[in-house]
């Protein structure tokens, strides 16, 4: 690993003074699980790592039962998913968070940070995807919100520019009769990168039987997470059955477009798409009939 | 020939103390090969091909040199150079160096020695290689092909020791001959026959491999290293450095797991080097990538079984053809798969042939009863598909051709007096097997494994302690357990507590040989040779005793730490007792024991595997798993069950998601504990175990080494347990989820 | 007389007989004798006055250390194997 | 020149201060800078768990964070489990339940026990095997070391006087 240097910036002001006079050559730190692991294989090689950690707008967790729920980008996951909010009103983020590494990688590692590595493969990005959720960015002197569905750009890359930085995460407030799920298959119980990750939001009419709106989301399955609109225009008005759940997941086969690695065949992944578009919605519509 | 106690009076043996270096492991104060520090200490790392398979056209480190804080760098060249004709000692240094030719990918190339790790690695990047690339063979397929690029250019295929003409990647072909296959078919009333292929897969050690060497003026080398052999290790140094064995000291630190892996050297020879060139010493660890690339995983390759039977169920032929990748260097384990391939079968007309084939990966190394596993996931699922086409329950048809002593291994000799049997009998017996499994896409699997296990040579001394204890000096490196069980045989033989035996594992020149810890032999031979060193230490103290109260030495009686008299029932003295007068009548005591053993009895082990599958996904669910093997006589429970866990861990992650996976330029893609897919706690039930104990009466204790064999049946058993639950038959390893999916969708 | 067995790659060398009776005490002597009967078989079996170092040799099924020196007895078997390496 | 920066934190409640370059990790700071070695690298890519210590509480793969940043926080590492010379319930509870072979994974497993019983005192099979899914072990197959964590979790509640 190339010699680094590293600042700790107890204040917005401070770290966005950084990032405008040396952002190019500066990588913004928050949990290092993913970062750390790219320097050592010289994916990345800045000169300064300025760590957020301390930056206090980038530690607000808080929930507004009209604005949702403000997640700074450098909280960490175990605050995430411990937080009686969250567990009410966001369960899939709980899905999510709950498997990204395990328990001591969630001990440090943040949604900001598994946002902006912007992997294909991301637990949380799907989740955020479905939900609606955008970021709040902001550089010296401008501040702009992006939605999370257009905020990762590639494999690794996503819109921050070099003097930017970003602050927050903002879900929508959760509608009447919605719910949302997160799944993703690996071949071990834990420790795995998803082969396909699905999250899914569900928006049924008062009387349960018909969808008034849903969004899918696929990770590892196209350079970027997948967000599968012929699902969201197939579905709305549609009865709740198997046949247009079915349906769903065989869009989101085609929507998908995998590469073959070592963690599962291009038809493989398709396959898997399909089965878990299915299974993630069906946890959607239990998750509305059981609260 | 010792003849073995009667195990009902034992008294430390088959109890499970606390082992003696438990304290420093539960405290962090055991020194493993990457804790260890000295001054002026430096740091080394080594460059490694990026290439599968080049000549080296020229090498330039000027630049790495140049770089602030490196102090030393070392290429082949700084190696001896290879006598003419010695092809073997050319292909040991070729493997810690290359020279002209770099063989697989992580082919180390130069060693860079640095004031810090990370200036040494930095140094890395400055050093230029001019490669002119050539063809690949991955596989033996690709290898075997008459086509395919020669490896080694001028090496021509073995038979027997022989130098055949044929001019191809095989290095050597085995064969084992016995009565007349043919005939044998011939008179089968029904055949089946499959070709079993596996993966490369490795030994999963969560311990990278570290050393460190000093090379002083003196011209003397010293070692300190995690190692399965600090002898083996002494001689290869002094092998592949040209220098005499009086010069080097290898001193063994605590090792974190080997499995056969750490029987090779690797960086030794290297940091060597650097330290002769810096004048300091040179500590080099391997990263996680290195150790996957770089070291000696167990080859891939494919066991072709073919099995004649009547229809009442008795074998009348068997015929094998296996093929193993070596890795870059010639030495898979194709001899020993050939051996153990229809171990546990009897049968008068059997053919083996075994092809070790050079492929463009690393020098394949030993991984616990190396070559016995890849062959029975071939000839365990032809059985099983017998008995089901027999409609005769797996384990009775294997009860009915079951070896017993006296029958003939394929390559010649009989059988020695074994378990098979009681081992089938108690999986026919286990709480799994009993009990009933239903549901849908569910299946449960059996199969049994072989391991021949090895003697090699063992010394241990024993010195008195004026308190009555004992130390104990041993050189067989402690992976599971050992030092407790070997002690636990000293103090049996010595009729003291077991508390009062102090194992200390030491260095080269304190002990006498000692061989591998590795072919399950090292609480059978080291713990034999404590056995004789203690039975000396006994001897010397009855003598010492007779002198002391002036009686014949015959009349003298030792029991239960007690010294007696025929002569004067007055007379008595303790153990404890007489080694505090020890100085003042005559000195202290000190006993030797050495032992090559000739006879070694082998270990069977079976494994029953319940499992479900999610036909959605393909994922498989191990539902219960219970392991059986033959111990001969258990020293410490607690640690064989825990060998028969650990070998039944490996066995399912070499079943389900355990590969080497490689693009198609011949680069391993998954060299990281994320993706080469071991299991974790989430990923295993709980291990039942059965112990079998039909003693090994070429052991004073009746001993057998249960290090291996448990193995070896967990990959067939869960290949079975999948045909049961899908219906359907898998020939390639690892049966991963997207395998078992592509198998469903076969035909629907 | 020791029974020994012909390992089946050398069968070829021995007009196909895999096991023959021989004299000898010891597996120098045994080895001897088989060479009056199959002439040359011994180059394929010794190096110098030592057992090739990829052949091992079993006496009663036990590989012995002693190569040429271990002691054959009356109704003993005698193989030759492959040198195997320790698992 | 690669600059060094003053690093103050408290590990085993004793004060600690070093000297390190940034992009040395804690796991490397703890071994070669302080010289306690009873963390120990598996992988450096927070993959095995050979290297978890306490963080403020908390869990991590000690080889993913960098020693600058546990300026000013409290660390737990394995020389700090036991009370001097008494070892605690885990320690007693992994040697009485032979849950190590090679021991080169002990000292992370039994950080991660103590993390586990301090947040869940009386966890089940499955909470245990979750828990520890960081923890790679390729000796043991995990039996013992569930058993031992079962057993550490009676153990302290008897020594509470529960």
């Amino acid at each position: 690993m190339k010699y680094v240097d590293y600042e700790r910036p107890t204040s917005l002001k401070s770290a966005l003074d950084i990032l405008s006079e040396k952002g190019d050559v500066t990588k913004v730190l928050a949990g290092g699980t993913d970062i750390l692991v790219k320097l050592r294989v010289r994916r990345e090689q800045p000169d300064l790592l300025m760590d957020s950690k301390e930056i206090p707008e980038l530690n607000e967790l808080s929930f507004n039962p009209d604005t949702g729920l403000t997640i700074g980008a450098a909280v960490p996951l175990y605050k995430l998913y411990a937080d009686a909010d969250v567990k009410k009103h966001y369960p899939a983020l709980v899905d999510s968070t709950t498997i990204i590494g395990g328990i001591p990688i969630q001990g440090r590692a943040t949604l900001g940070g598994n946002l902006c590595n912007a992997a294909p493969s991301a637990d949380a990005i799907p989740t955020l995807i479905v939900l609606g959720a955008t970021a709040t960015i902001q550089s010296s002197g401008n501040t702009r919100e992006v939605s999370v569905s257009e905020f990762c750009t590639g494999p690794g890359s996503n819109v921050l520019k070099s003097n930017e930085i970003l602050v927050t995460i903002n879900v929508p407030a959760p509608a009447d009769n919605s719910a949302a799920h997160y799944m993703r298959f690996i071949p071990r119980n834990e420790m795995d990168i998803a082969v396909v990750g699905v999250g899914s939001y569900v928006k049924l009419n008062a009387s349960g039987d018909k969808f008034e709106s849903v969004n899918v989301s696929l990770a590892s399955v196209a350079p970027t997470p997948l967000n599968v609109t012929e699902i969201s225009e197939f579905l709305s008005g549609k009865d709740v059955n198997d046949e247009n759940i079915e349906k769903a997941g065989q869009l989101a086969k085609e929507a998908s477009k995998p590469i073959s690695d070592m963690r599962g065949t291009a038809e493989y992944r398709q396959h898997l798409c399909s089965v878990l578009t299915k299974r993630s919605i069906n946890k959607s519509i239990e998750r509305i009939k059981g609260a | 020939m010792t003849n073995i106690k009667d195990p009902k009076k034992y008294e430390v043996i088959g109890t499970r103390p606390l082992r003696p270096d438990g304290t420093d492991k539960v405290t962090g104060r055991a020194i493993y090969g990457g804790d260890f520090e000295m001054t002026g200490l430096i740091h080394g790392k080594i460059f490694r091909s990026p290439h599968p398979h080049a000549r080296i056209k020229s090498i330039n480190y000027d630049k790495a040199l140049e770089l602030e804080g490196v102090i030393a760098v070392v290429t082949a060249d700084d190696l001896p150079v290879n006598p003419v004709g010695n092809i073997a000692i050319g292909y040991s240094r070729g493997n810690i160096l290359a020279k002209d030719k770099v063989l697989y990918v992580g082919h180390a190339i130069a060693g860079v020695a640095a004031t810090d790790p990370h200036i040494a690695e930095e140094a890395l990047n400055l050093i230029e290689v001019d490669y002119e690339l050539l063809s690949a063979a991955m596989n033996v397929e690709e290898a075997m092909d008459s086509s395919s690029q020669r490896i080694h250019e001028n090496s021509f295929m073995k038979e027997f020791g022989e130098m055949t003409t044929t001019n191809n990647n095989i290095d050597e072909h085995f064969q084992h001959k016995m009565g007349n296959v043919d005939k044998g078919f011939d008179n089968a009333d029904l055949i089946v026959e499959g070709k079993y292929s596996t993966v490369m897969v490795h030994q999963g050690y969560i311990e990278p491999q570290a050393a460190t060497a000093l090379w002083r003026a003196d011209g003397s080398l010293t070692v300190w290293n995690s190692t399965q052999g600090s002898f083996p290790d002494r001689d290869e140094l002094s092998n592949i450095l040209d220098i005499p064995i009086s010069k080097i000291k290898v001193v063994p630190l605590e090792i974190g797991g080997g499995f056969g892996g750490k029987i090779p050297i690797y960086q030794e020879p290297v940091a060597a080097l650097l330290s002769k060139k810096a004048g300091k010493p040179v500590k080099i660890i391997m990263s996680r990538k290195e150790v996957f690339e770089s070291t000696g995983p167990t080859p891939g390759g494919y066991t072709w079984v073919k099995i004649g039977v009547k229809n009442d169920g008795k074998i009348t032929a068997m015929q094998s053809e296996l093929a193993f990748e070596a890795g870059a260097y010639p030495g898979s384990p194709v001899g020993m798969g050939s051996l153990c391939v229809f171990a546990a079968y009897k049968c008068d007309n059997q053919l083996v042939d075994g092809y070790d084939v050079i492929v463009n990966k690393p020098k394949t190394a030993a991984y616990r009863a190396p070559g016995s596993p890849n062959a029975a996931f071939a000839t365990e699922q032809v059985i099983d598909e017998i008995s089901q086409k027999l409609g005769i329950d797996p384990i009775d048809f294997r009860m009915m051709n079951a070896i017993s002593e006296g029958d003939r291994r394929v390559d010649g000799p009989k059988f020695p007096v074994n378990g098979l049997k009681q081992v089938l009998e108690s999986m026919k017996n286990s709480p799994q097997y009993q009990k009933k499994l239903e549901g849908p896409n569910k299946g449960r699997g059996i199969a049994v494994g072989y391991w021949f296990n090895v003697g090699l040579q063992s010394s241990c001394s024993i010195t008195v302690n004026t308190d009555g204890s004992v130390n104990l000096i041993e050189g067989s490196t402690d992976i599971g357990g050992s030092r407790a069980s070997i002690a636990m045989q000293a103090a049996e033989t010595l009729e003291i507590a077991y508390e009062s035996v102090n194992p200390s594992i030491v260095d080269t020149s304190t002990v006498g040989y000692t061989a591998v810890t590795g072919g399950s032999r090292t609480t059978f031979s080291t713990g034999y040779a404590a056995h004789l060193a203690a039975e000396d230490v006994r001897d010397q103290m009855i003598k010492r005793a007779s002198e002391i109260w002036g009686v014949s030495n015959d009349s003298v009686v030792y029991s239960k730490g007690q010294f007696s008299s025929n002569a004067d029932p007055e007379l008595n003295m303790s153990f404890k007792k007489l080694a505090s007068q020890l100085e003042k009548t005559g000195g202290s005591i000190a006993g030797n024991g050495s032992i090559n053993p000739k006879k070694v009895g082998g270990s069977f082990s079976g494994s029953i595997c319940d499992l479900e599958i999610d036909p959605d996904t393909g994922k498989s669910t191990i539902l219960d798993f219970t392991a059986i093997q033959d111990a001969g006589k258990a020293i410490h429970p607690s640690y064989v069950e825990g060998q028969m866990q650990g070998g039944s861990a490996q066995g399912i992650g070499w079943a389900l998601n355990e590969e080497y996976f490689y693009d198609q330029n011949g680069i391993m893609n998954n060299s990281s504990l994320l993706d080469y897919r071991m299991p974790t706690s989430l990923d295993l039930p709980d291990i039942n175990t059965i112990i079998v104990e039909v003693p090994d009466p070429s052991h004073p204790y009746g001993v057998r080494g249960v290090g291996e064999a448990n193995i070896v049946p967990p990959t067939p058993a869960i290949a079975n347990a999948m045909k049961r639950a899908t219906g359907k038959r898998f020939y390639n390893l690892p049966m991963n989820p997207p395998a078992v999916i592509s198998k469903l969708n076969q035909d629907s | 007389m020791a029974k020994v067995f012909i390992p089946a790659l050398l069968h070829t060398f021995t007009r196909n007989v895999s096991q023959i009776d021989v004299e000898g005490n010891n597996v120098r002597t045994v080895i001897n004798n088989l060479d009056m009967e199959f002439p040359g078989i011994k180059s394929k079996l010794v190096e110098g006055h030592q057992i090739k170092p990829s052949i091992s040799v079993a006496v009663d099924g036990n590989i012995t250390p002693m190569g040429l020196l271990e002691e054959v007895g009356e109704q003993s078997e005698v193989h030759f194997l492959p040198a195997i390496s320790g698992g | 020149m690669s600059k060094k920066v003053h690093v103050q934190t408290k590990i085993n409640g004793e004060d600690v201060e070093f000297l390190c370059e940034p992009r040395q990790s804690l796991l490397e700071c703890l071994r070669d800078v302080i010289g306690m070695t009873g963390t120990k690298e598996g992988c450096n890519d927070g993959n095995c768990g050979a290297c978890t210590v306490i963080l403020e509480g908390r869990t991590v793969t000690s080889c993913l964070v960098l020693g600058v940043e546990v300026d000013g926080k409290e660390l737990t590492t394995i020389e700090g489990i036991a009370d001097g010379d008494k070892l605690h319930p885990i320690q007693t509870a992994f040697l009485e339940n032979a849950a190590l072979q090679c021991g080169i994974c002990t000292p992370g497993f039994i950080i991660a026990t103590k993390s586990l019983l301090d947040h869940n005192p009386d966890p089940s099979e499955y909470e245990i095997r979750w828990w520890l899914a960081n923890n790679l072990c390729r000796c043991t197959g995990y039996d013992k070391i569930v058993r031992a964590v079962q057993d550490s979790a009676k153990k302290i509640k008897a020594q509470a006087g529960g």
